[in-house]
């Protein structure tokens, strides 16, 4: 007992969740956790789950700050691809100075967020559909660019942000830890995070203290944006091409799943980016061990269905009180169902 | 009355009308597919036709939704290239009431009355299977481990593919296929499954060959072989499907092996047949194969030149 | 008239707008075949849509109604085709399988308190995957009852009334009942304005929040149904992403995803815009592929900013405190 | 009086959230046909020994009798059932319903499976006849005000109630000719074998109504007393476990004199978009401006408008002789404003945020997001709001929505206070605050004003207006109708005026 509650209990589910799917390797295939150090960077499977995971972990970022002023950005996996078409297209154009095509790409996620932002903030229209419209209209954007094909670059400086190392880690992993850091620091060592959740928890009486939710609303958005415009670069230049149709395709579910199952609620409120992080890494080793186990794919689906059930029974409470009940038999419910339903 | 001007239509008289032909397009899913659609456009702006083009995101119910407006708008003729075998009776029967002629092309319909479509310009994914695990067998003596990257599970070109490479490996005892997965027919999905493959098979020493179901997916293993220190198309083979022109380019460069073709020109006798029929022509086959060729190395310098745009 | 119904009116003459816009840019778009195809081919997204009506009503979301379809879709042909039952006979057992999907989803969000959200992802991701596994491939289907259904119905202006229509008018005639003459729907409308209160109230969390997810997926189910006959076959991949087009089409009918507000009608109209936008396109016929995708985003865009200015004028007129 | 038969006997009831004891081993007895008056302070447990009896909550331990059966409701529904309705403390209806449906909701009368919605029109209409109110009952409920819909509340307990009426706090937002005629309503069904508990924190009704009363202090039963022997320093005494001094200062009113320099706040013939009129006043600092009328005369809005919350169509509002058009509560607190709002569940509280969190946000809101409050200096803070303000709450951690309703009311009062405004509006700050804390935040009124804050405080109670304003401005149908200042304050000359007929 002493020991569980000297770690955040928060935390401890899901971490227990994901060392489960890590071990499951153990029986499946053995090599899971060979680790080595070649041409200068640690390599293996393991390795290989954190640099999967690094897109959909962006995406998870910026939604979790969006999920927790109680809206959703179904637009992610769209400016994924209208990102990857601009810097696709830059690299192949005349302009050579690597920084201005990140510039750009980052660019285009700004204003993708602005508008969304500005779509929900200020037109007062709701998320699932401001952004459901730039989720359809977005991939359009971007084949255009592309005018159809996969516009493909050869450029190694571009392409090191998705293939390159660094301190001999993937390049995807060091960049997305550093925009994870960067992000808990904006949210928690300002009061920036307080803000977000109160107008996520209660929007009317966060403005009657004077919190400017629709600015914070409307940034929110913009940080996802940015933070897909982020993933759109590391997916394009993971495959020297831009793929205006295929580029971060459903990696917006992945996203929200990610930050569910890191415990936040989709109605707002409080949210935490380290256990977000923690969810992420549960999809990518659930998909990598799926991948590794040599299961015919169609089984795929159902396998995942089955984990995100058991993971998020674990998690609930009121299973784990059932069990104990079990054990105990005389156990009563700790909390009664209009407690539990406010939250 | 779009129906009543319909029924009134003199065929004989199409010379000095444009004609109208609605195609219903699958989606622009992958960039074979988009260069199928332009060719399309491209030989109905040659020859005058003025095209109705719909796409149908890659959902069935649309492509149904857009031929039954094209019957509503009384087009003269309809091109279908079908997201799935199934499902189109219903809609053709209607298509044959309002005396449409409709023309299929790259993949099969299946049908059990001849008389619903006028002609099916097809593309024959098992065929396409069968020849790369041709190739392959010709290529590895019959001896060899692949690991199979598979399209979108379900989709029709993946079942075929896979079922038509393993007919004709099934012949050979010493070659197998050792790892399936699918990659979705997509680059980043195709890389992704194939670096957990090299992984799982010994960094790849396992591997003598890749068979993947289309282009991209084969890019996409190129990225992660090289990744893994080794040397794709020397290491470990590489065959695919489609041809589009960013393959001709890996294969000159030595990175890929071979890929079996799938013509996207299936605009020009689609419109041939249509143009006959309406002519007054009755005994147009019901089946005009468009076929492609396996494309290898030796080649593929020469097609890159005169693919790439 | 009562402020509450200015979103689905506001719909209703956008609506109209649009219909006749289209009408002076192309003939024959407003012509009655097309609207009655308006109807046949959104039958399925209707019912589906009804379906999720209700539960967005109750403040949840079901994500898994366009698998059910494909699950749904699959198990009928199997069912006809594999196994040769009559489709009377599959018919009945498919629903039943659907509403069971649907009583567990809604029993996992209530017993264990999880996001619906979530639930039905996963039961998204369950159904696809079943159907997947009971057959990759397509699977045709011969029987001639279906040719038989399909072929009913009757001819009105030179558009045809079929089964499929005549379905989805009673199906939401039924949907109109529920919603506003029994206490199933005041319960589901009281559990989208307040949740808490709602139990306070005394209405009957667990049976509510079960049935509602059933419903939803008996109606996916339903609409599963209406597909293989729409396509006469069963297919895993059938349906995908159509629970986005669903939540739009319910959204764009004035429902708030917030839950407690919101007109079984306006999800009709809501559909039809769709459809509306869709029929457009293909009268437009130039548009390529990514200009397709470019204009469903603008006009939904440009509706619904339509729609919620012409909805807040009419608001302020109402000063509320 | 003979002793009736116990309709709702509690054994030893106990309950805790979270291993924090709220309930210990409580009993009590409440008898067909007499009123039951459930007293104590803030926090005491009050609501939640309601809750436990509806089903709301689950006891850890004890027995719950009804009549001559033992009962264990599951479910607000359960209890329903058996004959137990109940108004909670907060209004606990359906926004987004018709008050007809909120009236009838769950038990509508049906003919072939169809929910006859005229005779429920009627009958609801014909019900909230009896509460004196004559509103379109077709109306969603969220378009009239917080009072309205309180009663509304009690029409549906009051119209459920076969055996038990269990109301908790009702009578918060009502004003006297409420409160009058939900006594009548109260009394009639005593007459007619009702149970009735009632809680409530004013005094004066304790010994209007009840026969009996129930003390409960921390959680546990102090004693059962009846009303008429029961002397009110005595009842007092057992709810704080203390006697009371502050209690005297009540009847003192002791106007803080208006300090001759400039006025501060000016309103000059001003009308409000949402209606109000002819509003013409002059605030000095540290003046005390009383709001005073019945329901919906437009208390409310006035407090609105002044935190930039609807707009002014005529007229001139100035602050410190500048023209002064808020538009929106960022800009009005900019300049010094700051608003204790009338509905605290929708409008004060940011719920699953802990009591820390929404202690500091309105003085975090007003540093900016860049500059974050220290922990150390958070905690002082904190620690010194909980007790400047006796605020009863175990760890400042836990979520506000966890505080009982009074401590809820005194966290939005501290929250702002910590913000030094120049001009704090009160829109009935003392709704649901016991006895104690009632003399406490009274004193803390006067104490500010005499510290030169400027405070307009809107309330039913006029006792309370008299004990601190130096100004009650008088409203009537959305009109002001006059302003009585300074000594003239009595309540009987704020009553008449209030009362006065068109
Ligand atoms: N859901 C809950 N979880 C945790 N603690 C709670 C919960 N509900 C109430 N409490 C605690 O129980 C105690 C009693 O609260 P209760 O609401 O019953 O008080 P009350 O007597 O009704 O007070 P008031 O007069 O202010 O309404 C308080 O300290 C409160 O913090
Ligand atoms: N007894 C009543 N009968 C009918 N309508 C009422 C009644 N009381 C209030 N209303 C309605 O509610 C609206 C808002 O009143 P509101 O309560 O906000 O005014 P108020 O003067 O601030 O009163 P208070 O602050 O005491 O609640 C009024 O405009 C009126 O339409
Ligand atoms: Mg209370
Ligand atoms: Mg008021």
């Amino acid at each position: 007992m002493r020991t569980i509650q000297l770690f955040d209990s928060r935390f401890l589910l899901p971490v227990v969740a994901l060392a489960l799917i890590l071990l499951t390797n153990l029986i499946l295939s053995p090599e899971f956790f060979h680790l080595e150090f070649k041409d200068g960077r640690l390599y293996g499977s393991l390795v290989d789950v954190l640099n999967r995971s690094a897109p959909c972990a962006l995406l998870a970022i910026g939604m979790s700050l969006v999920i927790a002023t109680g809206g959703i950005d179904l637009s992610v996996g769209a400016v994924i691809a209208i990102t990857g078409a601009v810097c696709a297209n830059l690299l192949n154009s005349s302009i050579d100075s690597i920084s201005l095509i990140v510039l750009a790409g980052l660019f285009v996620g700004v204003v993708a967020g602005a508008v969304n932002g500005g779509l929900v903030s200020f037109f007062g229209i709701q998320p699932i559909v401001a952004t459901l419209v730039l989720m359809v209209a977005g991939r359009g954007i971007a084949q255009l660019i592309n005018d159809g094909q996969i516009v493909t670059f050869q450029n190694p400086a571009f392409a090191s942000i998705g293939v390159g190392s660094i301190f001999g880690l993937p390049s995807p992993v060091v960049i997305t830890l550093g925009i994870f850091l960067l992000a808990q620091a904006f949210v928690r060592l300002t009061a920036m995070g307080l803000f977000i959740e109160a107008s996520g928890c209660n929007p009317k009486a966060s403005s009657y203290i004077g919190i400017p939710v629709r600015t914070i609303k409307w940034s929110v958005y913009v940080m996802s944006g940015l933070c897909a415009a982020v993933a759109g670069m590391i997916i394009t230049a993971d495959i020297h091409g831009a793929d205006a149709n295929n580029a971060g395709l459903w990696l917006e579910l992945d996203a929200i799943l990610a930050v569910v199952l890191g415990g936040a609620s989709l109605a707002g409120g409080r949210f935490s980016l380290p256990l977000t992080l923690i969810g992420v890494l549960i999809i990518q080793a659930m998909t990598t061990t799926i991948i590794m186990s040599g299961i015919d794919p169609k089984f795929n689906l159902l396998i995942k269905s089955l984990i995100i059930v058991t993971v998020l029974l674990l998690q609930s409470p009121i299973l784990r009180g059932q069990i104990r009940g079990f054990f105990a038999r005389k156990h009563k419910a700790e909390n009664s169902a209009v407690v539990e339903s406010q939250s | 009355g779009e129906s009543g001007k319909q029924a009134d239509h003199d065929h004989g008289n199409q010379g000095k009308k444009a004609l109208v032909i609605g195609f219903s397009q699958v989606g622009s899913e992958s960039s074979w597919r988009t260069s199928f659609s332009e060719s399309v456009k491209a030989e109905a702006a040659r020859r005058g036709i003025d095209l109705k083009f719909s796409d149908a995101q890659q959902k069935q119910e649309n492509q149904i939704k857009a031929i039954r407006s094209f019957i509503a708008q009384g087009v003269d003729a309809i091109v279908v290239a079908p997201v799935v075998e199934t499902g189109w009776k219903p809609v053709l029967v209607e298509a044959k009431r309002a005396g449409i002629p409709v023309v299929i092309v790259d993949r099969n319909m299946a049908l059990d009355d001849d008389s619903l479509f006028l002609t099916r310009i097809a593309s024959d994914f098992v065929e396409e299977g069968r020849k790369a695990a041709r190739w392959l067998m010709e290529a590895t003596g019959g001896t060899c481990n692949i690991v199979e990257l598979q399209g979108t599970v379900g989709a029709t070109a993946a079942i075929d593919r896979m079922a038509g490479f393993k007919e004709v490996i099934s012949a050979y005892p010493d070659a197998k296929i050792i790892r399936s997965q699918t990659g979705e027919f997509t680059r980043s999905k195709g890389k992704e499954v194939m670096e957990a493959f090299l992984k799982a098979e010994q960094g790849g020493k396992n591997i003598c060959a890749v068979w993947a179901h289309n282009d991209e997916m084969a890019l996409g293993a190129v990225l992660a072989i090289k990744e893994a220190g080794l040397n794709p198309g020397k290491d470990i083979l590489i065959v695919s499907v489609d041809a589009v022109p960013d393959i001709f380019k890996a294969m000159a460069d030595g990175d890929t092996n071979a890929t079996v073709e799938l013509s996207p020109h299936m605009g020009g006798p689609a419109f041939d047949a249509i143009e006959a029929y309406l002519s007054g022509k009755r005994d147009i086959p019901k089946l005009i194969t468009v076929d492609g060729g396996v494309y290898t190395q030796e080649t593929a310098a020469e097609e890159y030149a005169k693919r790439k745009k | 008239m009562s402020a509450r119904f200015i979103p689905v009116v506001v719909t209703a003459v956008l609506f109209l707008a649009l219909l006749i816009a289209g009408s002076l840019q192309f003939s024959g778009f407003a012509s009655p075949r097309v609207l009655l195809n308006l109807l046949t081919d959104n039958s399925f997204l209707a019912i589906m849509a009804l379906g999720m009506t209700f539960v967005i009503l109750s403040g949840g979301i079901d994500l898994s109604v366009g698998s059910v379809l494909a699950l749904s879709s699959v198990l009928c042909a199997i069912l006809v085709e594999k196994h040769g039952w009559h489709p009377l006979q599959a018919i009945p057992v498919v629903l039943i399988a659907g509403a069971a999907f649907g009583a567990i989803m809604g029993a996992l969000i209530h017993v264990y308190k999880l996001q619906p959200f979530i639930v039905t992802l996963a039961g998204m991701f369950f159904a696809r995957g079943l159907a997947t596994v009971l057959s990759e491939q397509s699977i045709p289907i011969t029987h001639s009852f279906f040719d038989s259904v399909n072929n009913f119905g009757f001819s009105v202006l030179g558009g045809w009334i079929g089964s499929a229509t005549l379905l989805l008018i009673v199906v939401f005639a039924f949907g109109l009942w529920l919603a506003h003459f029994t206490r199933l729907g005041g319960y589901i409308y009281a559990l989208g304005g307040n949740s808490t209160s709602a139990a306070l109230l005394g209405v009957p969390m667990g049976l509510t929040t079960i049935s509602i997810y059933t419903l939803s997926s008996t109606l996916a189910a339903l609409s599963g149904i209406v597909y293989t006959f729409y396509t006469a076959s069963g297919y895993a991949l059938s349906g995908v992403g159509m629970e986005l087009d669903a939540i739009a089409a319910v959204v764009i009918g004035g429902t708030l995803l917030t839950g407690g507000y919101g007109y079984v009608l306006g999800t009709l109209l809501g559909v039809m815009i769709m459809g509306l936008i869709q029929t457009w396109i293909s009268f437009h016929g130039s548009l390529n592929s990514w200009w397709t995708k470019i204009f469903i985003g603008s006009l939904v865009l440009a509706f619904i900013i339509f729609q919620r200015g012409i909805s807040a004028g009419f608001g302020t007129k109402k000063a509320k405190i | 009086m003979t002793a009736r038969p116990a309709a709702l006997q509690l054994n030893k009831i106990c309950k805790s959230f979270n291993r924090v004891s709220v309930l210990r081993s409580v009993d009590l007895e409440l008898r067909a046909g007499e009123i039951h008056a459930l007293l104590g302070e803030n926090g005491a447990g009050k609501s939640t020994l309601i809750k436990v009896m509806t089903g709301a909550y689950s006891a850890d331990g004890g027995e719950i009798i009804l009549g001559d059966k033992t009962i264990s409701p599951q479910t607000p529904s359960d209890a329903q059932k058996l004959g137990i309705s109940t108004v909670y403390q907060e209004v606990n209806l359906l926004p987004n319903l018709s008050v007809a449906h909120n009236l009838y909701l769950g038990r509508e009368p049906r003919r072939f499976g169809c929910i006859q919605w005229k005779k429920i029109r009627a009958r609801a209409t014909e019900l909230l006849k009896r509460f004196d109110l004559d509103i379109n009952v077709n109306e969603p409920l969220s378009s009239y005000s917080i009072a309205v819909q309180q009663l509304v509340a009690i029409a549906r307990a009051v119209d459920c109630s076969a055996k038990v009426l269990i109301l908790d706090e009702p009578t918060a937002s009502l004003d006297a000719r409420e409160v009058a005629l939900l006594f009548r309503v109260m009394r009639d069904l005593r007459d007619s074998g009702v149970a009735i508990l009632f809680v409530t924190h004013f005094l004066d009704q304790v010994y209007e109504v009840t026969d009996r009363i129930t003390i409960l202090r921390n959680g546990e039963r102090v004693g059962t007393f009846a009303t008429n022997a029961l002397p009110r320093n005595e009842l007092v005494a057992h709810m704080l476990g203390k006697e009371l001094h502050a209690l005297e200062h009540l009847s003192h009113h002791c106007p803080p004199a208006g300090r001759e320099e400039d006025v501060l706040l000016e309103a000059d013939s001003v009308t409000i978009a949402n209606g109000v009129e002819q509003l013409n006043f002059k605030a000095r600092q540290g003046d005390a401006i009383g709001l005073a009328g019945l329901l919906g005369s437009g208390r409310s809005e006035i407090c609105s408008m002044l935190f930039g919350l609807s707009h002014v169509t005529s007229g001139k509002v100035s602050l410190a002789g500048k023209e002064f058009r808020p538009n929106s509560p960022a800009a009005a607190i900019k300049k010094g404003f700051a608003l204790c709002p009338e509905d605290r569940k929708t409008e004060g509280i940011v719920d699953p945020l802990s009591v820390r969190e929404n202690l500091l946000l309105a003085l975090q809101a007003q540093k900016g997001w860049w500059r974050p409050i220290r922990a150390q200096q958070q905690k002082a803070l904190v620690d010194e709001a909980i007790r400047a303000l006796k605020i009863v709450c175990s760890d400042a951690e836990k979520p506000i929505g966890q505080l009982s309703g009074g401590n809820q009311q005194k966290v939005i009062l501290a929250r702002w206070l910590m913000t030094k405004p120049q001009i704090f509006i009160l829109d009935e700050p003392t709704r649901g605050i016991d006895i104690g804390a009632h003399a406490e935040i009274l004193e803390l009124i006067r104490k500010l004003c005499a510290e030169g804050m400027t405070l307009i405080v809107a309330s039913s109670e006029i006792e309370e207006l008299v004990a601190f304003s130096n100004k009650v401005i008088i409203m009537r149908d959305k009109k002001m109708v006059g302003m009585i200042e300074g000594d003239a304050i009595t309540e009987n000359s704020v009553l008449s005026a209030i009362a006065t007929p068109v």
